[in-house]
């Protein structure tokens, strides 16, 4: 099954409401090792996502992240700000004007995204940022896909490997980011942006259909 | 925690708004997007400063906006460095022709914001120059951290760069006065207590009766580590120390000394630690040529303190004297 | 409660002692006993202006030795009124034969402490006025009190009078200008916290997380009475309304408005606080001339504020403008 | 039995123990309904009496007092500095050059002190200050003086009576001092210039001998 732009559209309603949900978890994520921000960030930023998608119905799958990806970088601010720009804006280019998303052109965008965080962020993976959320995710994406899997089940798979991924920060010492400052205190505790990566994923999968029926 | 304001989701909105109030005559505030512009600016043939970063630092920026400082502030969420739809219009607010440097504090929320203001004001036509301020001898500068932050140095680097700025220097040498005084100052810091950012209404850490964190930044972050508490001028010993021995600051040296408080903590405390601060100094010979004492660099209601050093050359020197006209930083006019 | 300080019966010597080492272009400090004086005085043919009392108000009073403000000041242990041995050489210092002016906030302590200094420099030959300062609304002015407090109104008392001074004004001119300058201030400050003396150790007071001190003094001391937390806007109109109705403020009005910190409110607050105030006066049609917002008159890291209000003509507000150069007011040079 | 210099230092030196010993009493007493320095301020006050007596032995019990009197006047501050200066003051010039005293001077002494304490202050009794501690005191001495009673008995009845009177300030509203701004709020708490002045009398009839034997 492909998905369109209505996929597209409940991918970043149900990820403004989990931010929303998880507005206090991720302030207190970031208390532990950052600035106690990132939840109130993420929340208001795609409040502005969803304004915007009020305002403007996007006509694509591409035209909707890109929609996103302005909102994000208007809103955000601090590091997750540009970096989830970017990620979502070079996911709106690779689409480009596709009406259809199959498998190929959903695997390509995540790792136009998870690239475009890390030429813009330069964190390598391990060094306890989203990164280790969403190359996991890029990787399990291009494994279903050479498997043959379809669109949701790439989205499925990317959606588990993120979670994974952001539960394997927990022991590391960060190297970039507010985080790394803290040097070894920076371990034992899980990074805020890798939970809300994976979080954002699971919107994605959740809105193809994945576990819990189709979406509308 | 407690704090006299109306909603967590406006205190920025608000109290910008009654800082334009208060400072009618020295500011323009300009709303959605929220940035602040000397009144009058562009100045003809000057170059145009920004700085920006996070709230939650009063007076930092917005209160030095004014003649011989900063052209304009950028004032993010608290905490959040602010977004180059801020940033832009700021810039493009400043731009006399004559170019815009943007002063940016080491973090990675902050260089990657002004970054892509600074791709797109290029577009737009402005030539603009970024100086990085990271002076917190507390972050080691390394492949494994995003390098020294920028703290309480910031507020030295727009003063002299905004006096280079005023008596007419280009850009790229308005650029190099401020990449010298960035080469030039340390800072490092403690705090008694954490703080509390309105949105998370808890303290960013809690510190037991007799703890105190060490190389702490200025966004209610953890420090470097925790010790137990100390006396004024063993705390002093322990911030000042590591400041001198990165600047290699040697005898005969003359310097400007800058003990900042963190928000929270009494201005009579400061000065028991610029007593102590400038006693070390003079036992190593360096002399103490100008001095500042007080909250320019603060963490919200943070208890504590961070000690900066700056080394100092006749021209900083006479820069650094030039008459300023902002809020929270006036002399000379 | 941590402190910067090295033992709680020196914190006053070592601020001081710090104090006077990062100001000495500006003040002289004298120990044993304990005043600071502006640098060169007295000044020849101008009336000397002495203000003191506790410590623990810090700038107050050091912080506003020098050009066109305080000639000396004579500082207190915390939250003690200082003695006749410490304000009769620091009056005797400022004495130029014109004359000196002894700027007192109404406690008891205060008040008996500088009555028997000013007789005591009397019988040694030197011209003593006293001005009291009661801005106060908090407190009912009978019978039935030791009548308002002096508060955040000194520091205007202070600057204006000082400014007399620095023109030449006579004694009895200079007196008579502090005196309208008292009859046209009024003051009420809010706690949304204690705050802790250092040789106490713990708190002058506790509030739940939900509860404020309305019409607190500048000592610790509680308030009038205790009220839930409200809103920067509730609190703001609370603290103004009585003070506009004591001093009677009518729609044309010009007046100064003076937003100021306790010690541990950060300065964003302030200025949400600032908004509010200066809404309500536009509102009543009173035109608000001039502002300052700031740590000014504090109560050590106590977290809350007071708002004054001073009723301004054209002579006040020209002696308000006048140049002045102290460590923590400074502006005209 | 008459009383001489000897009993003026050692009612001196027992007042600066009391002072010591009970600091943190008059620290709290005074934060309930002052700004916490009554405790400090008479101990800072009274070490500084003591240096002074090192330094210049009086050689009557005069001449002790205007000792402690200037010290007061110098180091102890606040209200209760100038209050215990004048008092200290009236009472050492009531005394003169005698070198004994018997239970008339003594008790013309206490009135003195009342009376200087009264006419700096402009308190009565009732305001809820050290005068409630003073009267009483006073008139207690008056009477034991008119029943007969010698020095030691009229200092016994006079630190007895202050504190009493000292008890008596609990329900009181102030109308003097600092603790007059907290209106009603301030019935329900002891005065600590009255509880001093009560231990400052104890130390009196102490140092007299009594109760507990005769003073060295
Ligand atoms: N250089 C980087 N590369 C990738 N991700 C980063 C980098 N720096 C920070 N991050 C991510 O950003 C998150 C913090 O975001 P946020 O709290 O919103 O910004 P800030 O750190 O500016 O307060 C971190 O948890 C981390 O996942
Ligand atoms: N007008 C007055 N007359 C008599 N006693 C007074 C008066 N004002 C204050 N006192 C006494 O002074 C005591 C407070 O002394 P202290 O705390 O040392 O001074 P301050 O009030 O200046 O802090 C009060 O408890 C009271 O007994
Ligand atoms: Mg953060
Ligand atoms: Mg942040
Ligand atoms: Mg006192
Ligand atoms: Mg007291």
């Amino acid at each position: 099954m492909d998905l369109g732009v209505d996929w597209a559209v409940q991918w970043l309603t149900l990820s403004a409401r989990l931010m929303s949900e998880h507005r206090e978890e991720l302030i207190a994520l970031d208390r532990a090792i950052g600035d106690s921000d990132h939840g109130e960030n993420m929340d208001r930023g795609f409040r502005a996502v969803i304004e915007k998608l009020g305002q403007t119905p996007p006509e694509t799958p591409g035209a909707a992240l890109k929609l996103a990806a302005m909102a994000l970088m208007s809103k955000v601010g601090g590091a997750a700000g540009p970096l989830y720009g970017t990620a979502y804006l070079r996911a709106a280019t690779s689409l480009g004007e596709l009406a259809e998303i199959d498998a190929a052109a959903l695997a390509g965008a995540l790792t136009a995204a998870r690239d475009g965080i890390v030429a813009r962020g330069k964190a390598e993976l391990g060094d306890k940022t989203m990164v280790d959320a969403w190359s996991p995710a890029v990787e399990a994406a291009d494994e279903v896909l050479a498997d043959g899997g379809d669109a949701v089940a790439v989205l499925a798979a990317a959606a588990e490997a993120a979670e994974v991924g952001a539960v394997t920060t927990d022991p590391l010492i960060a190297r970039k980011g507010r985080a790394s400052y803290l040097g070894e205190r920076s371990a034992g505790h899980r990074d805020p942006g890798a939970v809300s990566s994976a979080l954002l994923l699971r919107a994605a999968a959740t809105a193809a259909g994945f576990p819990e029926g189709s979406a509308e | 925690m407690k704090k006299l304001i109306n909603d967590p989701r406006s205190v920025v909105d608000e109290s910008v708004e009654g800082f334009g109030m208060a400072h009618a005559d020295l500011v323009d505030v300009h709303t959605d997007p929220i940035y602040i512009v000397r009144k009058g600016a562009p100045v003809a043939g000057k170059v145009g400063l920004v700085s920006g970063g996070g709230s939650g630092h009063e007076p930092l920026h917005a209160g030095f906006v004014g003649h011989g400082m900063l052209d304009a502030a950028v004032p993010g969420a608290v905490f959040t460095s602010p977004t180059p739809d801020q940033i832009i219009p700021a810039t493009a607010a400043v731009d006399s022709g004559a170019g815009v440097i943007h002063i940016v504090k080491n973090y990675t929320g902050d260089v990657l914001n002004f970054e892509t203001a600074a791709e797109m004001a290029q577009a737009e036509g402005i030539s603009v120059r970024s100086v990085l301020v990271n002076d917190d001898v507390a972050v080691e500068d390394s492949l494994y951290t995003a390098g020294r932050r920028g703290v309480g140095g910031t507020v030295l680097v727009e003063k002299i760069a905004g006096a280079a700025a005023e008596r007419g220097d280009s850009l790229e040498a308005v650029a190099g006065v401020a990449e010298g005084v960035v080469r030039n100052v340390r800072t490092m810091g403690v705090a008694l207590s954490g703080c509390t950012v309105p949105h998370a209404g808890v303290p960013s850490f809690e510190l037991a009766e007799d703890e105190i964190e060490i190389g702490i930044g200025i966004h209610g972050e953890p420090g470097r580590h925790r010790i137990a508490m100390e006396s004024a001028d063993g705390i002093t010993s322990r911030l000042l120390e590591p400041v001198l021995e990165d600047l290699g600051i040697k005898a005969g040296e003359e310097v400007l000394l800058f003990v900042n408080g963190m928000g929270g903590t009494p201005l009579s405390e400061l000065y028991i630690v610029y007593r102590r601060a400038a006693r070390i100094l003079a036992e190593r010979g360096a002399k103490v040529e100008r001095s500042l004492v007080g909250n320019y660099v603060t963490s919200l209601e943070m208890q504590g303190c961070s000690i900066s050093v700056l080394r100092l050359d006749d021209e900083l020197t006479a820069l650094w004297d030039a008459p300023v006209h902002t809020p929270a930083l006036r002399w000379g006019m």
